[in-house]
């Protein structure tokens, strides 16, 4: 008795979820970033960009009138936290599309896994090598650093055509920063720059004085940091106070208002390649709308990892309304498996004006983006605020 | 009459306490042989350097002429010496029948292997190990309580198990330290009988320290005294009885 | 290496290795009572940060529940270290409460301790994110009033440089050092704590309430701990809440390198360790995160009582 | 069942998984030794997958070897980690309790740097693309699956045997044990390899599982977390491993509806269960069945 009726509750089970199912409404988009763990740092910019897209592209009418609701699912900041979100978003909470995760080395966990369920992931700071080439399901709106590095070095030869010798410097333990060294030492050679000192740091460093030192030392024209925000912050705030005084890059990691608080006024004039400008594009209406919102509520400049998430979510909604005018049919009312197939497919076509400015995605799913900036940070005079202002 | 153990100008001592000091006697096969002394006098300190747990600071040990000084402790079990600790250390927290299977590691050899893979050779000794762990509780009359765990029992029963895990070492020299602390005379009278007994069925040579007095002389062969770590007598128990310096080393202590 | 390059690592070491060594007092002092290692002692440096971060500036960012709230305490920064501190000892008490007494009483197997401290410590750090978020919190540069932020002088025709908070950081530890060696040497309090210490049998038979001084020394142990978060944290800024976490880890090494519940070892182990690192050359500053441990693996090896640390000899 | 496993298969994989890595801490426990080197040689088995899955060199071979290359890498990391365990145990293993334990932290962390600066390691983003050994997550089971049940028989028989026997005496009193004639750093080292020696071939099963590997594989807060699966799950009963790993690996994703508390909860969990369960969970359904045992009449060990 008790196990036919366990028998005839699985069948049921299994006969409720295993069959074909139409998209729910409203249509679900998942999100699978880093809400918890040291990685949250990173991860919560990117829930604030998701949730401002939420809102103001579901007041704009949502997928031609169906509105979509974000899910979010923790990623935690290690791999299996990664294939654990995604696996609850691809079967539990039935979304069409991924945007996440936050870490690279998340992503080369999760996203096969979303693949080989052929649903579509957007990357929105996943900046690796590798990344977009894990399966024909995968993208990004994040650009390889190879691409954004170089501007900045340009944009310091326009300001100060004496340059000849440059101090490099980077945290070793941390990959992105690594590979985006890489780049700036590469383009710096290209230039016909000396590179008279190359130091490494760690990004749980928290006293440079030596590194600073071998930089004084060096007599060095220019210096080019690449750290995240609490190590690189603090980095250039201590070559300042030890009295370096010429012109100083930063690379992605300090591409963050997160900075502003570690070093200050010494963060005045530090020049960062960026793959978003809240200020640069005074005719991008939709940057605007959404720095608007970013600043109304949180009275500071948006970061790039939430105007990247943001973009990230609006290429999927996008998409979908594209899916819905080549079936001709409500999203809502169509298969699971067959809008996911399709929404992959829309992504790759045409272009999207975004935060970021104009952008695409190739066949590969590795994004195109018109538009790269070189901020310099002004800060205010009272040290504590500051910020982007853009120069190209 | 074999001399089996033979200890030359042993010494140890602890900074500048000289626990045993220049201690030279021998122990002939089969008898039952007393260490006495007051507190104090190195007693446990010389069965420690017998059986390995402490190294010796000088001097030499040998059984049946191989030499024991500096030989870690399990291979001085391994070659037949097994004993009892004064403050009972019995594996506790495991099965009295277990713990007499652990002393029978030396006379067993088989391996993860054999463990694993139950292969025939493993399980006949398992067998074997079994039936000889059960055997010694018979004897030591815990058989009806094998599986409760060490702790569990009262003094005098861990006492006796401590003898039956020595046992199962196959030992043919048997240390005793104290084995009658904390017993009153009818358990002590069985004790006496008990040792005899061992002696007889597993040719033992039994050494043994105790305090008390009167079991010492009707038990031992022939008795060593221990004052401040020196060795001040050897002889049967008349002799040493009569001995001055024994005489006045008790008045003096006690 | 020159001359100015020797001064510099020597200024840079001693200056870290001061915070690691009252850092690691926190530790060794729960050590040297109880026999066990507190796991959330990292986390307790944080909240330290934390705690002071809401006296002296009280803004908060935009993540987390408490997220666009400004206080505006504006409470003195001294004061604030020190309040900050003292809720710092307050959590230790709390946790010594919690997490450690119902064992101990129990007299549950001791690694048990281990795991209850390290939830204590997962509950820690996730509560003050889900309170102000992840993101970086720092002190203004004014917080130690108007004075230059670095010292520059020239050592045959190199530069060496002095960081000022390097100086307050070092003065500091070195003020709460004097004190703390005051208490323990002098005081009946530091008496009754050595004597727990040795044995808590015995001290309680001479009427010293055992209870009382594990209290204390947690307190103690949080105080210290809270007090080397915020120092790390003006110097530094907050770096989200798990920024005890490598100073934790970081810890056992320095306690381990001067012997388990030494008081001066720990501050030797500290300093050591502050300018092992300090060398490491800048070619292989990649593996700066492991002389820490480098030295604990080698000390254990060789000296395993640590440096400072007795022997015990186990009785038979 | 299919949907099931589609949903929870990844998960049942991962408990069966840290389960194992639980019981590779259970071994060295059972000698009596603390050690947390556990994260260490699972990194260092994962390594050793992905670097044979991925790396130039290996290419031919696995051209040539096709699915046997699995099993050829399990065995690799199972004997590097065992050479290993033996260079690292035989010094470490003569320090006691908390002296190990904070030993092996010190060589996990060693381990974890060294890894993040080597090139063959692949830095600080590690390898990636390490090759598929089936399509579906919940099929790794074919792998973790069998080993946990051979590790289970091994336990079981290993709690019978000689050899465990040993390692429980020295567990209960080493210097007794040594008297008995069981050469304690013999067994040590034996159980500290044993230990090892899973947890690389758990790595190596693992970086097909999770496509990648990286450097934050093996960390101090893994070792952590093992020893409270151990303590939690019950460090004297060889279910006790089993019964940890899996509940509270699963923890934090039973809790994942709380959402941004759920750590805080899982924090809570591990608070009051090291207070109301000091034996663990496999002491307590042992204390009850001991209950009712004594109930019965059958017991005689009260005093």
């Amino acid at each position: 008795m008790r196990r036919s009726v366990l028998v005839t509750l699985l069948l049921t089970l299994c006969a409720g979820t295993a069959s074909a199912e139409n998209v729910a409404t409203p249509i679900p988009i998942g999100i699978g970033v880093a809400q918890t763990s040291n990685v949250a740092l990173l991860g919560e910019e990117e829930v604030v960009g998701a949730k401002i897209a939420e809102k103001y592209f579901n007041a704009h009418g949502g997928i031609n009138g169906t509105p979509f609701k974000l899910v979010f699912q923790d990623t935690g900041g290690d791999e299996a936290g990664a294939i654990n979100s995604f696996q609850n978003l691809i079967n539990r909470d039935k979304v069409v599309g991924i945007v996440g995760p936050t870490l690279s080395q998340q992503a080369f966990s999760a996203d096969p896994i979303a693949n080989r369920a052929k649903v579509p992931v957007i990357g929105p700071s996943n900046t690796a090598k590798g990344v977009p080439q894990i399966g024909e399901y995968v993208g990004r709106v994040s650009a390889p650093v190879a691409i954004v590095a170089p501007n900045a070095v340009k944009q310091a030869l326009k300001e100060h055509p004496g340059i000849k010798k440059v101090a490099v410097l980077y945290a070793q333990n941390d990959a992105f920063n690594t590979s985006e060294s890489g780049t700036f030492q590469e383009t710096v050679k290209k230039m016909g720059l000396q590179i008279a000192t190359l130091q490494k740091f760690q990004t749980t460093d928290t006293d440079f004085t030596s590194q600073v030192t071998a930089v004084l030392g060096a007599h060095v024209d220019l210096a080019i940091v690449s750290g995240l925000s609490a190590d690189g912050g603090n980095l250039v705030k201590q070559l300042r106070q030890l009295g370096y005084k010429g012109p100083i890059i930063g690379g992605n990691g300090l591409n963050t208002v997160n900075i502003f608080p570690v070093c200050g006024q010494y963060c005045d004039g530090i020049l960062i390649a960026q793959a978003y400008s809240p200020s640069a594009d005074p005719k991008n209406a939709i940057n605007a709308a959404m720095a608007d919102d970013y600043r109304a509520k949180y009275k500071k400049e948006p970061p790039q990892f939430t105007a990247q998430t943001f973009t990230a979510v609006q290429v999927f909604v996008e998409a979908l309304k594209k899916v819905e005018a080549v079936t001709k049919k409500k999203i809502t009312q169509q298969d699971l498996g067959k809008v996911r197939e399709e929404l992959n497919k829309q992504i790759r076509t045409g272009s999207y004006m975004t935060p970021l400015g104009k952008i695409s995605l190739d066949q590969e799913g590795e994004i195109h983006q018109e538009n790269f900036y070189v901020a310099k940070i002004k800060m205010d005079p009272n040290g504590k605020t500051g910020k982007y202002v853009y120069v190209k | 009459m074999k001399v089996l153990l033979d200890a030359e100008r042993l010494c140890r001592n602890f900074g500048g306490l000289k626990a045993v000091n220049n201690v030279t006697f021998q122990v002939v096969e089969g008898e039952i042989f007393g260490l006495i002394g007051p507190n104090g006098a190195g007693k446990t300190t010389l069965f420690n350097l017998m059986t390995g747990l402490t190294p010796v600071s000088s001097g030499t040990l040998s059984y049946q002429g191989e030499r024991l000084t500096g030989l870690p402790p399990h291979r001085i079990a391994e070659k037949g010496i097994g004993r009892t600790f004064q403050n009972i250390r019995l594996f506790k927290g495991l099965s009295a029948l277990d713990n007499i299977k652990v002393a029978q590691h030396v006379r067993t050899s088989s391996g993860l292997w054999g463990g694993f893979f139950c292969t025939p050779s493993s399980r006949a000794e398992e067998k074997r190990v079994d039936e000889k762990a059960w055997e010694l509780l018979k004897l030591i009359g815990l058989a009806d309580r094998a599986g409760e765990l060490a702790e569990n029992f009262s003094y005098g029963d861990q006492r006796r198990l401590e003898i039956g895990r020595a046992l199962a070492l196959d030992p043919r020299v048997l240390l005793l330290d104290e084995p009658a602390a904390g017993m009153n005379s009818a358990e002590k009278r069985a004790l006496t009988e008990f040792i005899r007994a061992i002696r007889e069925q597993f040719k033992l040579t039994v050494l043994l320290i105790e305090h008390h007095v009167p079991l010492v002389m009707n038990l031992c062969d022939r008795i060593a005294v221990l004052n401040f770590g020196e060795l001040i007598a050897v002889g049967n128990p008349a002799e040493v009885q009569k001995d001055p310096a024994v005489i006045e080393a008790y008045l003096g202590a006690e | 290496m020159t001359l100015a390059q020797f001064l510099q690592n020597l200024l840079n070491g001693i200056s870290i290795g001061s915070v690691y060594a009252i850092f690691a007092l926190g530790y060794t002092l729960v050590f040297s009572i109880l026999g066990i290692i507190n796991f959330a002692h990292g986390a307790v440096f944080t909240l330290g940060a934390y705690f002071t971060y809401t006296l002296a500036v009280g803004q908060f960012g935009i993540n987390g529940l408490l997220s666009g709230l400004n206080l505006d305490l504006k409470v003195p920064f001294a004061l604030s270290l020190l309040i900050g501190a003292i809720l710092a000892g307050l959590v230790g008490v709390l946790l010594e409460r919690l997490a450690f007494k119902p064992l101990r009483t129990r007299g549950a197997d001791s690694l048990l301790a281990l795991v209850s401290s390290l939830g204590v410590a997962l509950v820690i750090v996730n509560a003050i994110q889900y309170l102000v978020g992840a993101e970086i919190y720092t002190f203004p540069s004014q917080v130690y009033g108007d004075i230059k932020p670095a010292m520059m002088f020239e050592v045959s025709g190199q530069p060496v440089v002095i960081r000022t908070v390097q100086v307050i950081i070092f003065a500091v530890c070195m003020v709460i050092l004097s004190i703390l060696g005051y208490l323990i040497s002098f005081t009946r309090l530091g008496k009754a704590l050595q004597a727990v210490a040795e044995n808590p049998t015995t001290a309680s038979l001479l009427g010293i309430s055992v209870d009382k001084i594990i209290l204390a020394t947690f307190f103690m142990s949080g105080f210290l701990g809270g007090l080397a978060g915020t120092l790390v944290g003006t110097s530094f800024g907050i770096a989200g809440p798990y920024f005890g976490v490598t100073y934790g880890l970081k810890g056992l090494a320095v306690i381990v390198l001067g012997g388990l519940g030494s008081i001066p070892g720990a501050v030797m182990g500290g300093i050591v360790i502050g300018l092992a690192e300090a060398f490491v050359p800048p070619d292989y500053s990649a593996y700066k995160e492991a002389v820490a441990f480098a030295f604990l693996f080698i000390v254990l090896l060789v000296r395993p009582q640590g440096l400072l640390g007795r022997t015990h000899i186990q009785k038979v | 069942m299919d949907d099931f496993l589609q949903n929870n298969g990844f998960l049942i994989v991962t408990l069966v998984q840290q389960s194992l890595l639980a019981m590779s801490l259970y071994y060295p426990l059972m000698a009596g030794q603390l050690s947390l080197a556990s994260p260490g040689f699972y990194a260092l088995g994962g390594y050793v997958a992905a670097i044979i899955g991925t790396a130039e060199y290996f290419a031919p071979w696995r051209d040539s070897l096709g699915w046997v290359v699995f099993p050829l890498e399990w065995l690799a990391a199972g004997i590097i980690s065992a050479v290993l365990a033996l260079l690292v145990g035989i010094p470490a293993l003569r320090l006691r309790g908390i002296y190990l334990a904070l030993a092996t932290i010190a060589f996990v962390e060693i381990l974890r740097v060294i890894c993040l600066n080597l090139e063959i390691t692949g830095g600080a983003i590690g390898i990636f693309g390490v090759p598929q050994l089936f399509d579906s997550r919940w099929n790794y089971i074919w792998t973790f699956g069998p080993l946990l049940i051979l590790m289970l028989f091994f336990s079981y028989r290993l709690d019978r045997s000689r050899v465990g026997r040993a390692f429980k005496a020295i567990r209960e009193d080493e210097l007794a044990a040594d008297a008995m004639g069981i050469n304690p750093t013999r067994y040590k080292v034996l159980a500290f390899v044993i230990g090892a020696v899973l947890a690389g071939v758990v790595g190596a099963m693992s970086a097909p599982f999770l496509n990648t590997w990286n450097a934050r594989q093996g960390t101090f807060d893994a070792s952590i977390a093992y020893l409270a699966y151990v303590l939690i799950g019950g460090s004297r009963s060889m279910w006790g491993p089993l019964l940890g790993g899996t509940l509270l690996a699963a923890l934090p994703e039973i809790l994942r509806p709380l959402k941004d508390s759920r750590l805080i909860i899982n924090g809570l969990v591990l608070v009051f269960a090291s207070i109301y369960m000091p034996q663990g969970i496999a002491g307590a359904l042992g204390n009850i069945r001991s209950f009712t045992v004594r109930k019965l009449g059958f017991g005689g060990g009260e005093k």
